[in-house]
């Protein structure tokens, strides 16, 4: 493995690293030595490693259920994560309480380890509500669909870090194919200019729905960033340790001053887009059983394997814990109520508003001569 | 209308068919967009249509709309005719830029030396149950940009015969597909002559009211006639097909004909067509008036989640209340009667002078 | 109402005195946008301001538009209010995913759990003999935007009223500065209290005719009573100041008195302003309405060259002929008479039916 | 001088050039040799310095001519290039007829050189057109204003010349400002994935009106495109065999699929940013004065003279020119009549349109009542 060094360049000649892949697991579940991400695996024990194993189990889980879930017809949509769980369990556990997540619809897996309440994340994705959680109480912001968007929110957050004198970093996800965004372009160009103490954390998964990332980019996405004059690390996205460490160090540097990185995590969208999509029209299955050996829980339960773990045992845990986490979660899916059509006009605006005040009347006038659902008067 | 060679096709197909029409009749035809190859589209309409014209011709692009739309513009200065897809309404914003410096105005700029014959195809409006930014209604920023025509095709037929003369046009055209009737079906004659952009379609005739629409609710709208006819209404159902330009003719003489106009859309009402065809319409035909031009549109909110959204697209039920109105028949409305109600509810107005 | 501390303030001091009001008053407060530092911006209006609050409060941005909109959101995440400079109306445009789909909907996305307490200056329209993209009136694409406040000062009072008011908003605003009007000096009280967003000014008194209008029109207002009143007719001019909402209320009640409306803007007419204030008064003054409401605004034309811009922009002579015309006087139209002319120019309408 | 190679690296490693400053004419004139660019100067003779000579003085000329205009009232307002005359000439007469220029507003000594008769740029800045010239004329295409817009009309274009199979390259030009903007990276990203043939002109004029380049680009720009798979020269701006010699190289590579090639050349903007901006709000004399020591003219005379020209009488020569065009200018902008309002409703749209058509006439009745200008009846 390459070292990349984190260190800017003094200076203005270029100084690209290696982009080699940064792997601390092989796919067999070996433990390699890694000169940059060892400093930051020091305080890993058995039990971090089991307790990783079980927030990718869980993570897995939420995403089979909400998968079924959307089949039943429960959800109207799932953009499954299957095959990302470490690239998102892995940079979740290195975040601190305060540092805050600005994610893409993708980050299910985040959310989950922000304390999201994957009831919330089945109220948006059954088209209950936009946001099924509130940012502050987690730190995760709203999710984003709008391409990159959420990219220059990081930045902006993490400006805003600096401005207070905090302890603390932004992180942004998004994939490989928000890459050819001008917004995250520009938030590079933002973050670099201020310095910002902020982590782009991309997912390259291969695919942005049916286009391959070699129509998004020439060179592998992590030799990007550089040329803005923003470090850069490709790691294995499939391997947890790696991940974390990349992000470990990534979040460190960005508290301490350092400016922003880029991680590049290197992964693969085993499903579909989203439960919308048919991935058959457009990728061979050779592609996907190729990745499925890589498959991030399977090497970690081999290298837990291979230091003597009673990996049945544990996957026996984490397992349960995943069916009580999935019988609550379908209960309370069954529990779930209609939003309220006072939803349609709450929060528009902050303050008060009298035109639309005035067509929050006019409907709930006309509501009353039905049976249905009616707007409460005067409420704003 | 439907000649011999008309085909049972949904307007997802026709709209296709439209597109392999203009791909086959003129090389500087080109399709961009993403995901538009292989996959055919999120909703299938460019299906087949690589495999057939080749990479070269259906391109997929990468993953920036204000990039297709620059690129469009350069190709365009080129020779070429693009056809851009933006997957979804909402993504069209990162392009909006280029749309309405470039786009709309390099014609102008270049006092007619250079032609901007590009087509943007937006699958738009809501009512499939959608996540965020999927289900906007974006006519108005358009229809308020010098430069630019705007179309809406309502039926399989339109679909297709729009699309081509959009495609033909030597000015932009945006041409917005009402994605929750793509799987419409009807017979389409393909091989129909191209015809004009701007003319509207009288949908159905009667003699009470004027009931103005396009896009997706024209099929809304003519139910609703069918309703109203049951209830002793006779309703004139215009599909508008242009946005922009209007065809304010046909819309004047129904006015003049029932006295009465009902707008309908989905769109947000305030700065929606609705208040610009209200306006219009007051100007032109004020003394045939018998009501005030009747709004029935989305509220002033942003597009809802898929769960509330049948309150905030206009049904049937709310398009004939709006009828009701026009009318002067009871209605919901009438304890909110503005006559009534001179200052807004909760207006904080202060009527300081400026001076 | 120039109180004691009056100071006489040129219109881009006025602002300036606002935004250095609203810096001192709260530190969450921080201006950014490009060139607004030592330079103060192209117009001066953050002149000084940077050496007195530092570059943390008064930032320099990249040159990127899009980039300064989406920082201003997240920096809005995390409890700041800043107040971003778009340097010509024309380069808003990159920004307008950012406006559109983040600045307007997060409040409501996030059941109000964020608030986007953004102020979006942007110096708008023309008169100034600027070059393209320099000139532009895009208000009506912010009013059709649910989420989104607007306003336009047109006095130096005004600019630090709304100015401060706008700042401190918990709702995202737009602040549209007519920049030629920057230059125009009054009397400025800068001690006056805060004032809300909404109201609507009277800005002078009169009984023939309501002018409604807003931000650099206004002025040509006044002037068109003066010269109206000298030719017996008495015109009360409203300056909207809030574009959205607006106040409806007030003008009605003025309608209500002069049965006679005519709208006056620079923007485009089809699909601006006008088109609302026409069709919301039509609603709810019909039966008070004696002519339907006039428009006099900017042709549906990209903004055109220094040279020809007077010939686009509504000037005191277009003003009154609009007047002359709700007023039933002889004016220029008549020979083009609407009510005469069921079809209008040019028309090809083809109307068959779309069944 | 390092060596640039062009040879975009055949491994994903990442393999960066060395961004030394391209130069071959140093500031006091002497020519120094350089393996990348040696190759594309074989033909340089006294005559082709000489015309170098005249071009430059021509252009300088031009700007000097429009900034008095624009003091006297004939010009609305004017973006001096002055400084920047090695970078637009060394650019322009390394072009072919056939390749098509996107400029941004700064580009009148490319547009001069492209054949634009400078009335035409008159006409542009007096406010009396927004194109004082038929784009297809000149291959040229009309002046923009939106920073960075034209970066992907000229990634378009190019891919139009692909399609065609046509001999030729695009070029787009634009300032170092406009490298923050999310169209021109969204450009490198279209360039590069369909390999267009495209050049990126970037000048690096130190400035975006009161904006230092650093505030812009944490590194040198020329470092940012080789990440996204595009290769880049940096190259000395205000010497003219420099910039000749890497367009021609760079185009050439474009006519013969080698795919896009950015430039930054370089160079400084000795004016202010237009006639309506005060430079001395935000910049050191001094600055302006060090670069005055580099001027691209006294340069190619220095050079010319180590050559043994007779440096006094091309000078007389390329002045004599100058002055002939400059009173041939004088003369036709007192002769310059104003546009007709036809203008406003002409080519708004290409084909017919019955609102405005209802729009003109309703303003050429209201013109009648005047003694002004007319609308003419029923012209489109
Ligand atoms: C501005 C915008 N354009 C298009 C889309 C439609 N869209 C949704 S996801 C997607 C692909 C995203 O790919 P990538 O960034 O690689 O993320 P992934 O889905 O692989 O996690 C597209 C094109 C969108 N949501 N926003
Ligand atoms: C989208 C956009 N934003 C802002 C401006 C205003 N503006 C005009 S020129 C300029 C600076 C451009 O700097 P640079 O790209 O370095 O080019 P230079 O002027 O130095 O040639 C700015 C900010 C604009 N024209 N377009
Ligand atoms: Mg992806
Ligand atoms: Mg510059």
């Amino acid at each position: 493995m390459g070292s990349t060094s984190l260190i800017p360049p003094s200076t203005g000649m270029p100084h690209v690293p290696e982009p080699d892949l940064l792997q601390v697991l092989t796919p067999e579940g070996h433990r390699r030595p890694d000169h940059d991400l060892d400093p930051w695996l020091e305080d890993v024990t058995p039990a971090m490693l089991t307790s990783l194993h079980r927030d990718m189990t869980l993570i897995r889980r939420i995403d089979t259920e909400c998968t079924h879930l959307q089949r039943q017809g429960e959800l109207a949509l799932w953009p499954p994560l299957l095959g990302q769980e470490a690239a998102q369990a892995g940079s979740a556990v290195a975040m601190q309480d305060d540092d805050y997540v600005f994610p893409s619809y993708r980050e299910n897996g985040v959310a989950y380890l922000r304390g999201v309440d994957p009831l919330g994340l089945v109220r948006l994705w059954r088209g209950a509500t936009f946001a099924g959680w509130k940012p502050q109480d987690h730190n995760f912001a709203a999710q984003q669909i709008i391409i990159g968007a959420q990219a220059l929110h990081a930045v902006g957050y993490a400006m805003g870090i600096t401005r207070d004198g905090a302890d603390a970093a932004a992180i942004g996800y998004f994939g490989d194919g928000a890459t050819s965004q001008g917004d995250v372009n520009e938030a590079m160009v933002f973050a670099a200019s201020f310095h910002a103490p902020v982590v782009f954390f991309c997912q390259n998964n291969h695919w942005a729905i049916s286009e391959p990332v070699g129509l998004q980019a020439k060179r592998h996405i992590a030799d990007r960033p550089w040329g803005f004059g923003i470090p850069a690390m490709r790691v294995d996205g499939n391997d947890v340790l790696a991940v974390m460490a990349a992000t470990r160090r990534a979040l460190e540097r960005a508290r301490n001053s350092g400016g922003p990185t880029f991680i590049e995590a290197v992964t693969y969208r085993m499903g579909p887009h989203t439960t919308a999509d048919d991935p058959t029209r457009y990728r061979d299955a050779e592609e996907v059983e190729a990745w499925r050996a890589k498959d991030p829980i399977d090497r970690l339960e081999k290298h837990l394997a291979e230091l003597g773990e009673d990996v049945e045992a544990l996957t026996a845990d984490s397992t349960a814990a995943a069916d009580a986490m999935a019988a609550e979660l379908r209960a309370g899916v069954a529990a779930l109520a209609d939003p309220e059509p006072a939803d349609l006009f709450d929060h528009v605006y902050a303050e008060p508003h009298h035109e639309l005040e005035r067509q929050r009347e006019h409907y709930r006038l006309y509501l009353e001569q039905f049976d249905g659902p009616q707007l409460e008067a005067g409420v704003r | 209308m439907t000649g011999a060679a008309a085909e049972n096709l949904t307007f997802g197909k026709a709209i296709n068919a439209g597109l392999r029409a203009a791909l086959a009749d003129d090389p500087a035809v080109l399709l961009m967009g993403e995901d538009i190859g292989q996959l055919g589209g999120v909703f299938r309409i460019t299906d087949g249509l690589q495999d057939e014209f080749g990479e070269d011709r259906v391109v997929d692009t990468p993953l920036a709309e204000s990039g297709i739309m620059g690129t469009a513009v350069g190709l365009a200065y080129r020779g070429y005719r693009p056809v851009v897809e933006i997957q979804f309404d909402g993504f069209v914003y990162p392009s909006f830029d280029q749309i309405v410096s470039q786009v709309a105005k390099l014609h102008h700029r270049t006092h007619g030396a250079v032609t901007m014959p590009i087509t943007i195809r937006i699958p738009f409006g809501g009512g499939i149950g959608s996540p965020e930014h999927h289900s906007e209604s974006p006519e108005a920023y358009f229809v308020h940009t010098a430069g630019l025509r705007v179309v809406s095709p309502s039926t399989p037929q339109e679909g297709f015969d729009l699309i081509r003369a959009a495609v033909a046009s030597n000015d932009p055209v945006v041409y917005l597909e009402p994605k929750r009737r793509y799987h419409d079906k009807a017979p389409v004659d393909l091989t129909a002559p191209l015809r004009p952009l701007g003319p509207a379609a009288l949908a159905a005739q009667g003699s009470d009211v004027t009931l103005v629409t396009y896009g997706p609710l024209v099929k809304t709208c003519l139910q609703a006639a069918e309703a109203a006819a049951a209830d002793g209404a006779s309703l004139e159902v215009i599909d508008l097909r242009s946005l922009s330009p209007i065809d304010f003719g046909l819309i004047e003489s129904s006015v003049r004909k029932t006295g009465r106009l009902v707008i309908a859309h989905e769109a947000s009402r305030t700065g929606g067509l609705g208040a610009e065809i209200a306006a219009t319409v007051t100007e032109r035909c004020f003394h045939w008036l018998e009501h005030p031009p009747v709004r029935v549109t989305g509220f002033d909110i942003p597009y809802p989640p898929a769960k509330l959204e049948h309150h905030h697209v206009p049904d049937l039920d709310r398009i004939l209340d709006g009828v009701d109105r026009a009318l002067g028949r009871p209605n919901s409305l009438d304890s909110l009667d503005p006559f009534a109600a001179p200052v807004p509810l909760g207006s904080t107005s202060d009527h300081t002078s400026g001076a």
